[in-house]
């Protein structure tokens, strides 16, 4: 087995969560996510789609840091940008949604925005740009470099993209499946089906349960399985790695 | 109607009145007029909105570290994998700048609506779960669907007073080509009052594609390399070592100030 | 999701149920996706609510001869310079046919609504000079915009179930260039439940331009030359003399169902 | 002087009323309009810009029957017919749109739906299409091959593009001139200022004032000069006929 690094284990885990067929959308700053759809798409999911948002470009074998670097103009096929904002509010073309911040919540709800108070923000963000499509795609995958208590918190302090329902009685425009994985550098998180809180899944090798529970800004509660994450093989890694030059 | 061909600094002087909304293309760092931009810089005239594309950055940071930027209409203003805008974020932090706060999808429709004079849009459902539209509650409303008699979100049509955005190339009869992916940048020249289209080069005649004809545009300025640091797609990439100079010299008030005088 | 390459009659057999609202591409003569189009009539396949492109012509009156279209909704039917749609003309004429009045710019932003998950979209200012909103009361509301407090005219979203465009042609895995003006095609495509895509040949790399990626495309028929009698661009110009036979045969009830018969 | 065909003194009538610098716009059949352009820019008019509706082609010199014709995709520049239509609404780019109709009335209202009962019409037409967006224009120009009392009426049955409003209080969008001229075969009418009801400007040669009063289908008023058309030069019909040849 080879030596990988956190960034590689998150993709690798990220990639697995793609399923065969899946149409996946991302925004800025693609890497991680192109990576990851690459690599499912060549081993265990040859039918995916992926969109890099910004240029639209679709399935493009480039691999910029930028969302509409010019080097993306060599996919096949492009949707202009206006027409991935129109797919990615339809509610039923768009399966995985590949999302960020810098807080994500215990039900999966993402700031892009700002930390503190929105009117005087200790930290501000970006903004919200496609987040709040969130829920109009089928299901999404959350992903962050950085699992510490100041990045997955109880709640955020501004929701950019919305995550599962708080309430019991939280409606939601369409029958979507929110939140379905949060990958970090230390394990990767699923919810509970009745609370919608987020809870372990898998811990990456080379870290603890407790490490990951001291990492997180919130109880991911008890009773409940968690497994070890399978660590990249070696044609997952060299898959990778080319994929990554 | 035809377009005048006109310096970035004459462009700015006859047709970008202070306290006017300006709308400025380029998606993050790619095809930003930044010729025009620091023109507008070096005119220190205010800009009572500036509306952005769905994500932009050193095109809306500049001029906001310049101390121009009373309003800003943008769902993203950073730079991708080199990081936060400094000065935005800056002003951010000490409630300097009046920053109304929207989303890509809204924002893309209520451009649309104002090219297409529809008074206002709906947004797609989403928005309505997030902080967004409490942040900026006079932008984002909600009228009764007549269809269905469920109140929605609505947008008001977005018509800056001037746009500006970067194309590859003109004709001498003023007709340009795009050369790129168009993003949103149609959608911004077409909602524009007036429009100035900053281009690399002029040409005979203009590469088919995406293109716009001459009569929708009041200015051309011909700036080749005027995209800098952002990538002009087919002749230049985005040049990370100036977006990385302009993030470490905007860290401080002084060091962005420092930044803009050496533009004279 | 790649789409399924089938012939026109299996792509009708298994997507278009009857009763269903069915897109048809395709503007005035130019781009008709006739191959599709005469298989649903083949089949007798009722359509519940036939949407057309701002104009059309013989892709809309062929079903309307066959007495398959319950409602239509177009604001244009009919042949330009050759003359009016006979079988619309008779059916409208007979009270046969419920007609969906509307214009070109609000069906056109009930499109964009449709693509884009915008529950409903006010039309720009003009239409309710006209006597169109009072002909489809229910297409056509009003509801108050809440920036100014004045109600506007309104429509709702539409989105066909099926939508069925022509283009030029498609690699082995399903994307396809439209390989002239897409019209109002691009917006009918994306706002279609499902996609059918007409093309004239399958290559192995499509031509740059306007294209549609596999993902959104539920099947494509292979028809070369089945646009005609319309156009397809670059390969044959519209067959004026077959659009004028169909004129002509459809002038009587009869001619029409010989036409219809011998396309069997 | 040539001989001259009703069809050409029609269109010369109209390339006079085309301003340098105007923007100009038409739907389906243009022959009419798209002739009057060309000889327009070639005469009086060099800065005029002309945009054929379906395609969108802005100064084409090909001469199609139809509007989406595939030989207008050799002009310079084209705008999606998407993009047409935003700028059609837009209500302040262009200056005149080219209208006719199965009934014109008195007031310049244009119907192309349907004559006689919409629910059961005598004369179905092909519908509004884009004359709802008359009053989004500064002008319109009308015109039609059938002066007769059929086509021009007191009232039209049916308003799909407006004219002039019928009382003092009837409120437009935008302040627009509304129609200004509409060009027949025999003659160029405007309107009155004051009550906006169409009148005589011009009879064309071999017609007669007392001719047009009986082809026309409401009173044209009285009081105020009729001119005589001049008529075509011999430039004009050179050019037009290599234009329409």
């Amino acid at each position: 087995m080879s030596d990988y690094s956190p960034t590689e284990m998150l993709v690798v885990a990220m990639s697995r969560a793609f399923r065969d067929g899946e149409v996946i959308v991302m925004g800025a700053v693609p890497a991680v996510p192109l990576a990851a759809c690459r690599l499912a798409k060549a081993l265990h999911a040859p039918g995916l789609t992926y969109i890099v948002g910004g240029s639209g470009t679709v399935n493009p074998t480039a691999f910029p840091s930028s969302s509409c670097d010019p080097s993306l103009a060599t996919g096949v096929v492009a949707l202009p940008l206006t027409d991935v904002v129109l797919l990615e509010g339809r509610g039923d073309i768009l399966d995985v949604f590949c999302a960020g911040g810098l807080q994500i919540d215990a039900h999966g709800n993402c700031n892009l925005t700002a930390v503190g108070d929105w009117a005087r923000p200790d930290l501000r963000g970006p903004g919200s740009v496609g987040l709040p499509f969130l829920p109009a795609t089928r299901r999404s995958v959350i992903y962050t470099a950085t699992h510490n208590p100041k990045t997955l918190v109880e709640r955020v302090d501004f929701v950019s993209g919305p995550g599962h329902p708080r309430e019991a009685g939280d409606r939601r425009p369409y029958q979507q499946e929110g939140p379905s994985l949060v990958v970090t550098p230390m394990a990767n998180l699923g919810f509970d089906p009745e609370s919608h809180r987020m809870r372990l899944q898998s811990v990456h090798p080379g870290h603890t349960e407790p490490e990951v529970r001291d990492a997180t800004g919130f109880d991911l509660g008890s009773g409940y399985p968690v497994a070890a994450t399978t660590p990249p093989s070696d044609r997952e890694l060299n898959l990778l790695r080319e994929i990554m030059a | 109607m035809t377009p005048r061909f006109l310096s970035a600094s004459e462009a700015v002087a006859e047709l970008i009145e202070p306290g006017l909304s300006l709308g400025v293309g380029g998606m993050h760092s790619t095809a930003a007029p930044m010729a025009v931009v620091e023109a507008v810089v070096r005119s220190r005239i205010e800009i009572g909105m500036l509306v952005t594309s769905p994500s932009t950055s050193i095109q809306a940071d500049l001029p906001i570290a310049a101390g121009l930027v009373r309003q800003i209409l943008s769902p993203y203003v950073g730079f991708e994998h080199l990081g936060l805008a400094p000065a935005f974020r800056r002003a951010a932090e000490a409630g300097e700048l009046e920053i109304l706060e929207c989303d890509e999808g809204s924002m893309t429709h209520a451009l649309y609506a104002g090219a297409g004079g529809l008074p206002f849009i709906p947004c797609p459902p989403g928005v309505e779960l997030t902080d967004v539209p409490g942040a900026n509650p006079a932008y984002y409303r909600r009228t009764v669907d007549p269809f269905d008699g469920i109140e929605k979100v609505v947008v008001p049509a977005v018509r800056p007073d001037v746009s500006v955005i970067a194309c590859l190339e003109a004709d001498h009869d003023g007709n340009v080509a795009f050369g790129r992916f168009p993003f949103t940048d149609r959608l911004l020249a077409l909602a524009g009052r007036k429009l100035i289209v900053q281009v690399e080069r002029v040409v005979d005649r203009i590469t088919p594609g995406e293109s716009l004809p001459a009569f929708l545009i009041a200015a051309i300025v011909v700036a080749p390399g005027g995209c800098r640091p952002t990538a002009s797609p087919g002749l230049y990439p985005a040049d990370e070592d100036g977006l990385r100079a302009w993030i470490r010299a905007a860290r401080t008030p002084e060091g962005a100030a420092a930044y803009i005088e050496a533009l004279s």
